[in-house]
């Protein structure tokens, strides 16, 4: 299988600054050494609560954030080792959806002036036909030409998200991260814009990175999912594989608590205790031990590794051997 | 992709319902702010009579007459009576808003002009932040009356210098409120979105984040218009500011203390006049303000 | 179980600069005791400002209740002086609101504002109101909560002050918890947790619940009534298995089709297509029919009116004689 | 407050304002007038000037001998003693006159003793000042009050121009001075003259005019000197207020640098003094100024009434006549220089306004007082307006500091360098002839307003406003006043 | 928290060394010198030469400033060119003066304007609210001189009140009251002015937030949701104005001490440059700026005493 990205034990540390001569006396291990491939053409699920690391990975592997260390290879290109201009460049390979609809568009450039913008960028049309391309990128994503000359207070938020992906769309990308690019959209609107993400995935053959904290949305996009906590991956498998075997008690808890829009089913759930720890002190061991309802000592002193149990099904945890 | 279509004609309405330019949603805000309209109109009544005052004044506002010194308010022939040298103080008046004007704007264009870029740069790049704002820092610190006392004794008085020094009083302030707009645009998705499509940094700086800084730039220029007639009144009163015979009006209301009690028109007119321009200037800012403040519309 | 809330014809209006916005439009439906209900629909559609009407916190301007009665424990609350009012306020009924980051008073300690309602209300002593503010955040889960309560928001995390906006909602044993999307702003498992601790506590104190939010899965495990509003109107009232089971009303089954479902494996999935229609608009119509799927002229033309179906009430045109 | 009859005596305190504070309270290390105002409480000069007559009588000094031109023997009067008791001797004389002349002490008054080389204490009451070129303003130069006599024994112990406790021999004792607000003298119980009536004297800042006068209008001050015109009638109309004016000496003009075209031209300058209406100009000035054409005023010794037929009156045609001779037809463009005080740029706009007329387009060139000052000594104005305060009382003391050509670079704003000019003020200065001085004087004044050496806009009436209860303020033609016999009713 | 003060204040001192530099260029690169306005007009060029070697004027530029600094860093503020007087004594007894008549105004502006400003915004876009805003507006609108005048005329003048020049510096004294009224009145008429129009719009953005919603559903009465809840909130930026208003009350008094004979560091300030007094000048400057560096500190003192999340360590 040919892989379009690889992430090889990818960090990002950001340094906490004190003192009269800002000296650095500690780190948010914030993406604290990652490693996954993607297939062309398919979609990773990242999943993970709220301040695992998950925008911090989607950033940092974009190098918007620059790496701690690590390797991020697209398409046989080590995007980790280019310069600043070749960066930029390459920038158009791959592209970012943002979770906010509102602060991702600039309010003062209208709908069709924004998707120009990345077409300029990257000299990609001009003239006659960058007027084509944008009309073609409205069309793909569901907007009219009548939208061409409006500004982005004058949509709504679902629609909004759509000029987020056309601008996206404008420089052809090979992958496209969307970091919880449904999470603040209506249930309604939310499905759309996740069956518009379906379709041109189709039709462009891109690859995605869906970065979510709805499991039951990372199932449905998904071909493969990988769990976050605390900036490491825990468990990563493909979707069914990890619903039907979750394997990681963290994995269970998540799932567990999937609210599920059926009053007849009333399911168990895996009691949690307590808050995901600061990823400024990680606990020593593994990093879930804390709240984990099945830890036992060895939990406490060595990390567990990423693990392949088979099938491509890996976990990072001692009592899954 | 039956529901697309049918999305857009569901949007056919917002098309209607909403305005073309973004601007617009703010003058329909600011026409319902009463006190902003009332000094939106001062401030257009003053540039009329500032840019005909040639046509309006009745008299050369420097034409001096001792004999009909020092008339009252209502004199025939001059309705807002005359000054010491006998000078219309109407026609004085007229002229003194071309004065006021103009040191409002330049100075405060020279303080944009320089506040906007540091703010810019300072913002942008925090690498250069620490030391530009140690230097505004300074400026701040620095006393202004002294600051506009020492670039007219060097320059000597005289319309120009004000203007400089006003100017030059403005940038750390502008570049602040610059530079605290800049931090936060900086960080939010759409400039983001600029820099992972490869965008350069000039581009993000005055294609992206300019923009987005204009509408508090615009409240703080409106509202250090009025800072700035104000200032310059202030040093005309110190004997620093227009030089005669310019029509200034803190000059006029300078000069004119010391006729406060045979011929207190002389002091309260002008005086008068930088009230209400400045008022006007203030309260549009105001209203600008309160029209592009998004926690209000909302509330509204 | 007698009737605790009854909220007949409500009608809350906006009067903005673009124009009134029927923000409530002539909603009625009532809460038993120990009974909760949950409001459904989309960002927008009026819950929360349904949810403060009872209260009658709608800011003014530019809200206001133009019409309706809300009678509680038998009283019309619309009719109460503001003093009347403050004192069913955080001791009747508690309310706590979507996002526990910005919901408490970041410059007071928690214990503070926990006791100011105690004191208030149950004009208890300050060194009493302190233990019983720290029995609630026992309550509710919070460990060690005589520290706690010294500290401030800001050093707790946000399902600790969701607790906390619990345990001060139910400091004062109210009749009615009013929870205006309490869990939106959570992680999932951590929704979870608060999900349970309303439950629990409901079936301690025989409250009645009124739970507000846009998430199906939430109202399933929790609510016994469902009310589903779309535009300001109420499109579909009834009791949760049923609508669960067979939701009548378009938009309810929209929204119930629009929720990837775990179980169903890859298919597409059906979405409302559109969004809110502008309300300041004098609308003629169903408000739904611009999205509806099944729309005919005649819901262009003239709004259809709630009717009994099925134990249930639907606005739609569908259902012209009450029937399935 | 102070309107309601009382039996009690009044309390003898009198309040002065001023607008500006005094720089010091040394003879010996100021010059300028609001120091002198103190000053002349606390010390006294070896000679006077006669308030009335302008008469030079000696004070500290009994008599005068001149053995030969460049010797003056000063005989001192007996039984004066400093405000501390310590006699007053011709060593206090000595001490005080060498201080002076020493450069170390940069006294920015030592010209005016800057001839004499030598000077003898043979015994208490004999001084002898040796010159080193016969000076014939020598008694007018020790009536200057910055001449005035320190206490040696003061002056050693501190530093009298901060604290002059006891450093004189004048009717009042300095007693406080907190700088920018006030100065506290008290009197001198055992003055030579007699004891004063006055028990305290403050000297009162008040930088703003309209204050000043409101504060002698309310009774918060007694006095001041100095009315401005815009004030003058509302205290002329106060019944509780008295105004005094006088013909004063100082003279206020406007100078030509006469080393810059087109000012080096006679002509030009006749043409701008035919330009200027001075009689409307001072018909502006409330009565506190008035004419005389030439540049001694009437007020100072060197003035004759035949310097009247002399001068120029407004003429304007006459004017463009001249302009046109000179080569400038059509007028030329010229800066004007002007210091920022109130007196000059109300001159300004007038002069500017006026000289319109005959085409002479003139741009006002405002400078703060420190620059105009190193402007003008620089000579880089090309007109500039200015005034001429005499303390001395005497023409040579304008003539020597404004026209002689070694004070180009110092007060010969004007640069005027003519060597036959030089030679005439140089006799004004060195005749110890007082008769036959006086008529190289008057010669001078004739020659110089021939020449244009100024126009002279105006001179200025001195006033004095006092509350009514107030009498006995001895008031010269130069703003100067003497409290010795001052008291309150 | 004592070292983040420490910090602050060691960070006064690049500042302080820039000011310094600032005057001493300034000084030097206008025309004119002390020695000449002490010679006056009549002086002539070695009078005057004299005194600028007494005063060290003849001296190289780098020269002169490192021996003034060298003096300061031995908290020797040097003499004054003009008056000799020592410069830390002269500017002590001006700028207490200064600061008593800033304090006071800083207070009573505070005080009406906090006040006023809560009213305007709880009776938001009431008869109150406009005419309170109206007068704000003109407060801030009308020149500081302009006011004094107009106060003189019609207290001093018209009902004879107060007296022009009562200012003596004593607060305790009923007559010392009386003397500072009309110049605070004066110098604070902007500063209230400014506090009003921003604890109202504070206040107005505060009482939209989710916690004041949340103790408004606790049944707390609208008294204490504003003057608990909301004024407590709103209290960062108000005192941000007034911290900047009396940092700039100190500096910019040049105006209300000439109308009032006033002697303070404001016109000690003028007085110094036009004098070319630069020891005085700089003495003054580096007063007024550490003044200002200090008020913005404590300020930020404020700030943690008022918000717990803000904690300086
Ligand atoms: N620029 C930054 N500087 C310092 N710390 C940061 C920065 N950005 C993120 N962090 C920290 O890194 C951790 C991971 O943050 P990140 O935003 O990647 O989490 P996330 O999984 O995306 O969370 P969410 O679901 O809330 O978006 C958090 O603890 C956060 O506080
Ligand atoms: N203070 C207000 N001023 C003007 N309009 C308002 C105000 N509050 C609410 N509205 C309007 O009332 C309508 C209903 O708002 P409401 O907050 O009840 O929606 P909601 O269903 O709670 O949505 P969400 O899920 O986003 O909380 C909206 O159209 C909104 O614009
Ligand atoms: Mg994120
Ligand atoms: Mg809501």
């Amino acid at each position: 299988m040919e892989y379009l990205l690889q992430v090889k034990d990818l960090k990002k540390y950001f340094p906490i600054k004190k003192g009269l001569f800002s000296k650095t006396v500690n780190y948010v291990k914030a993406v604290d050494g990652i490693s996954f491939n993607i297939v062309n053409g398919e979609t990773l699920g990242l999943v993970g609560e709220s301040g695992c690391g998950k925008s911090t990975a989607g950033r940092t592997i974009l190098r918007l954030y620059e790496p701690t260390s690590g390797e991020v290879i697209i398409d046989e290109i080590k995007f980790t080792d280019l310069d600043k201009e070749s960066l930029r460049k390459k920038r158009k390979d791959m592209q970012i959806i943002f979770q906010d609809p509102y602060a991702s568009l600039n309010p003062r450039l209208s709908a069709g002036e924004i998707i120009g913008r990345a077409i300029d960028i990257h000299n990609i049309a001009s003239g006659k036909e960058r007027q084509e391309k944008i009309l073609s990128l409205l069309d793909t994503v569901g907007l009219s030409s009548s939208h061409y000359n409006r500004y982005p207070n004058e949509f709504s938020g679902g629609q909004r998200q759509r000029i987020g992906i056309a601008r996206a769309l404008a420089v052809n990308p090979k992958l496209i991260i969307c970091d919880e690019a449904v999470s603040a959209l209506d249930v309604s609107i939310q499905a759309q814009i996740i069956n518009l993400l379906e379709d041109i995935q189709e039709k462009y053959k891109i690859t995605y990175i869906f970065i979510a904290h709805n499991m039951a949305v990372v199932k449905h996009i998904s071909n493969n999912i990988a769990v976050m906590y605390l900036g490491k991956i825990v468990e990563m498998a493909d979707k069914d594989e990890l619903f039907d075997n979750p394997m990681h008690p963290y994995t269970r808890a998540l799932l567990s608590a999937i609210p599920v829009p059926d009053p007849s089913i009333k399911h168990k759930r895996v009691r949690l205790q307590g808050d995901v720890p600061s990823p400024i002190d990680i606990p020593e061991g593994c990093r879930f031990c804390k709240r984990c309802p099945e830890k036992t000592d060895v939990c406490e002193k060595i990390e567990p590794e990423l693990i392949d149990l088979g099938g491509g099904h890996m976990v990072a945890c001692h009592n899954r051997r | 992709m039956a529901e697309i279509s049918k999305d857009t004609q569901a949007e056919k309405k917002v098309k209607n319902r909403s305005s073309k330019k973004p601007g617009l949603g703010l003058w329909k805000r600011l026409k319902k702010n009463k006190l902003a309209m009332a000094g939106l109109f001062i401030v257009s009544i003053i540039f009329i009579v500032a840019l005909f005052a040639p046509l309006i004044s009745p008299y050369d506002p420097d034409k001096q007459d001792v004999t009909i010194r020092l008339l009252k308010i209502g004199s025939p022939g001059h309705i807002l009576g005359t000054d010491e040298y006998g000078r219309d103080l109407l026609s004085r008046v007229i002229y003194g808003a071309r004065i006021s004007l103009l040191v409002g704007f330049c100075s405060v264009a020279f303080g944009l002009i320089f506040g906007v870029i540091l703010g810019l740069v300072s913002g942008y790049y925090s690498k250069l932040d620490s030391i530009i704002m140690r230097i505004v820092d300074i400026l701040l610190a620095f006393p202004g009356v002294l600051l506009a006392l020492a670039i007219v004794s060097a320059l000597g008085p005289g319309i120009i210098n004000v203007i400089i020094a006003i100017g030059i009083w403005s940038v750390p302030t502008v570049a602040r409120v610059v530079r605290s707009t800049v931090l936060y645009i900086k960080e939010l998705d759409y400039v983001t979105a600029a820099r992972a499509l490869g965008d350069t940094d000039f581009n993000i700086i005055f294609r992206e984040i300019l923009p987005n800084c204009i509408s508090p730039i615009i409240v703080y220029a409106t509202m250090r218009l009025a800072t700035a007639i104000l200032s310059a009144a202030t040093l005309s009163f110190l004997g620093l500011g227009a030089q005669p015979p310019m029509a200034e009006w803190g000059a006029m209301a300078s000069t004119g203390r010391n006729f406060i009690y045979q011929a207190p028109h002389l002091t309260l007119i002008p005086g008068a006049a930088i009230i209400i321009v400045v008022f006007g200037f203030n309260s549009l800012g105001d209203g600008l303000r309160d029209a592009l403040d998004p926690n209000l519309k909302n509330n509204l | 179980m007698g009737v605790l809330l009854e909220v007949n014809d409500l009608k809350t209006y906006f009067y903005t600069m673009e124009g009134i916005v029927p923000a409530v439009d002539g909603v009625s439906f009532s809460i038993n005791k120990g009974e909760t209900l949950g409001i459904v629909g989309e960002s927008g559609s009026g819950k929360s400002v349904a949810a403060r009407s009872i209260m009658r916190l709608i800011p003014s301007p530019p809200g206001k209740i133009i019409n309706g009665s809300i009678i509680f424990n038998g009283e019309d609350i619309l009719s109460k002086k503001d003093k009347d009012m403050r004192e069913i306020r955080g001791n009747k009924i508690a309310m706590i609101f979507q996002d526990p980051m910005t919901s408490l008073n970041p410059l007071f300690t928690i214990g503070d504002q926990i006791i100011e309602a105690i004191m208030i209300h149950q004009k208890l002593s300050k060194k009493e109101a302190i233990e019983n503010a720290v029995e609630m955040l026992k309550l509710v889960g919070i460990p060690s909560p005589e520290k706690r309560i010294k500290d401030y928001p800001h050093q707790m995390s946000g399902g600790m002050r969701q607790r906390v906006m619990i345990a001060m909602a139910l400091s004062c044993r109210p009749d009615l918890l009013i929870a205006d999307e309490p869990t939106t702003a959570l992680d999932v498992t951590i929704q979870a947790q608060i999900l349970e601790l309303i439950s629990d506590i409901k079936d301690k104190f025989n409250m009645s619940v009124m739970i507000i939010t846009h998430d199906l899965g939430v109202v399933a495990g929790v609510a016994d009534k469902i009310i589903v509003m779309y535009a300001g109107k109420l499109m579909e009232y009834g009791d949760v298995s049923s609508i669960f089971s067979s939701p009548l009303h378009p938009y309810t089954k929209g929204l119930m089709e629009s929720v990837p479902k775990i179980k169903t494996e890859g298919k597409r999935l059906k979405s409302i297509a559109g969004s809110l229609p502008n309300l300041t608009e004098n609308f003629k119509g169903c408000r739904f029919a611009e999205r509806c799927s099944m729309a005919n002229n005649m819901c262009f033309l003239s709004e259809p009116d709630l009717t009994e179906v099925d134990g249930r009430q639907v606005r739609c045109f569908l259902y012209p004689n009450g029937e399935v | 407050q102070n309107n309601q009859p009382t039996n009690q005596p009044v309390e003898q305190k009198l309040t002065y304002v001023s607008m500006t504070d005094a720089v010091g309270v040394s003879p010996i290390l100021t010059n300028d007038s609001a120091s002198s105002n103190v000053l002349r409480g606390v010390y006294e000069t070896l000679f006077m000037k006669d308030p009335v007559t302008g008469e030079i009588k000696p004070l500290l000094a009994e008599s005068y001998t001149n053995p030969d031109p460049n010797t003056w023997v000063i005989t001192l009067k007996k039984d004066i003693k400093f405000q501390d008791g310590t006699p007053f001797t011709s060593e206090a004389v000595k001490y005080t006159f060498e201080k002076i002349l020493d450069p170390a002490t940069a006294s920015p008054r030592a010209s005016l003793i800057k001839s004499v080389d030598k000077i003898e204490a043979p015994d208490d009451y004999t001084v002898i000042l040796h010159t080193s070129e016969t000076y014939g303003i020598m008694l007018t130069a020790l009536a200057h009050d910055n001449l005035s006599i320190v206490n040696p024994a003061a002056d050693k112990a501190g530093d009298i121009n901060r604290d002059a406790t006891n450093a004189g021999t004048g009717p009042f004792i300095f007693k406080e001075w907190v700088p920018g607000d006030h100065i506290t003298l008290v009197k001198n119980p055992n003055y030579w003259q007699g004891e004063p009536k006055l028990d305290t004297v403050i000297y009162k800042v008040v930088p703003e005019m309209a204050t000043a006068v409101t504060m002698i209008e309310n009774g918060e001050a007694d006095f001041m000197v100095s009315v401005p015109p815009e004030h003058l009638d509302r205290l002329k109309n106060n019944p509780d207020v008295t105004v005094t004016m006088l013909e004063g000496n100082p003279t206020r003009y406007v100078g030509f640098n006469f080393e810059k075209a087109p000012f080096d031209n006679l002509k030009v300058r006749q043409a701008v003094s035919y330009a200027l209406n001075r009689d409307a100009y001072i018909g502006t000035l409330n009565g506190l100024g008035y004419k005389s054409k030439g540049i001694i005023g009437p007020r100072l010794i060197g003035y004759d009434k035949e310097i009247e037929n002399h001068g120029y009156d407004y003429d304007v045609a006459k004017a463009k006549q001249l302009l046109a001779e000179a080569g400038y037809p059509d007028g030329f463009k010229a800066v004007l220089s002007v210091g920022n005080t109130d007196m000059y740029m109300k001159m300004a706009p007038y002069v500017q306004a006026q000289l319109k007329e005959i085409n002479i387009d003139v741009e006002l060139n405002v400078l703060d007082w420190a620059s105009y000052l190193a402007h003008c000594k620089a000579g880089e104005q090309q007109m500039y307006i200015n005034g001429w305060s005499n303390v001395t009382g005497d023409g040579e003391e304008l003539l020597y500091p404004q026209f002689y050509s070694k004070s180009i670079g110092a007060s010969n704003y004007s640069r005027y360098n003519k060597p036959e000019m030089d030679e005439l003020i140089i006799k004004t200065r060195v005749t110890v002839d007082q008769t036959e001085r006086v008529k190289y004087l008057r010669e001078a004044n004739i020659k110089f307003t021939d020449d244009v050496a100024w126009v002279p806009m105006f001179n200025d009436n001195v006033t004095l406003a006092a509350r009514k209860n107030v009498k006995g303020i001895a008031f010269e033609s130069n703003n100067e006043f003497r409290l010795n016999n001052a008291y309150k009713e | 928290m004592l070292n983040y003060i420490i910090k602050r204040l060691i960070q006064l001192i690049p500042v302080l060394i820039g000011v310094s530099i600032v005057v001493f260029l300034m000084i030097y690169l206008i025309p004119g010198d002390a020695a000449e306005i002490i010679g006056g007009p009549a002086a002539t060029a070695d009078e005057v030469a004299n005194i600028r070697i007494k005063l060290g004027l003849d001296r190289p530029m780098h020269e002169q400033y490192l021996r003034y600094m060298s003096g300061v860093l031995k908290g020797d503020l040097g003499f004054s060119f003009q008056t000799g007087q020592p410069v830390s004594e002269a500017i002590k007894t001006r700028y207490v003066n200064t600061f008593k008549l800033a304090v006071f105004s800083a207070v009573v502006a505070a005080i009406i304007g906090v006040c006023a400003g809560i009213i305007a915004a709880v009776k938001q876009n009431s008869w109150f609210d406009y005419l309170c805003m109206s007068v704000a507006t003109l407060g801030i609108s009308a020149p500081t001189f302009w006011i004094g005048l107009m106060l003189i005329i019609v207290f001093c003048v018209k009902f004879k009140i107060f007296t022009i020049s009562g200012f003596t510096g004593q607060i305790w004294t009923k007559e010392g009251l009386k003397g500072m009224v009309l110049p605070a009145v004066t110098l604070g008429f902007n500063s209230a002015a400014m506090i009003a129009r921003m604890t109202r719009s504070s206040v107005l953005e505060i009482i939209h937030q989710d916690y004041i919603h949340t103790a408004r559903a606790k049944g707390l009465s609208e008294k204490i949701v504003v003057l608990k809840h909301a004024l407590k909130n709103s209290l960062i930026p108000i005192v941000t104005v007034i911290g900047v208003n009396f940092g700039s009350l100190l500096g910019g008094t040049v105006v209300v001490e000439s109308v009032f004979a006033i002697n303070g560091i404001g016109r000690l300030m003028v007085q110094a440059i036009n004098a070319r007094d630069f020891p005085m000048v700089q003495g003054a400057v580096l007063i007024v700026a550490t003044t200002f560096v200090l008020v913005n500190l404590i300020t930020d003192i404020i700030y943690a005493a008022i918000d717990p999340r803000i904690s300086y360590k």
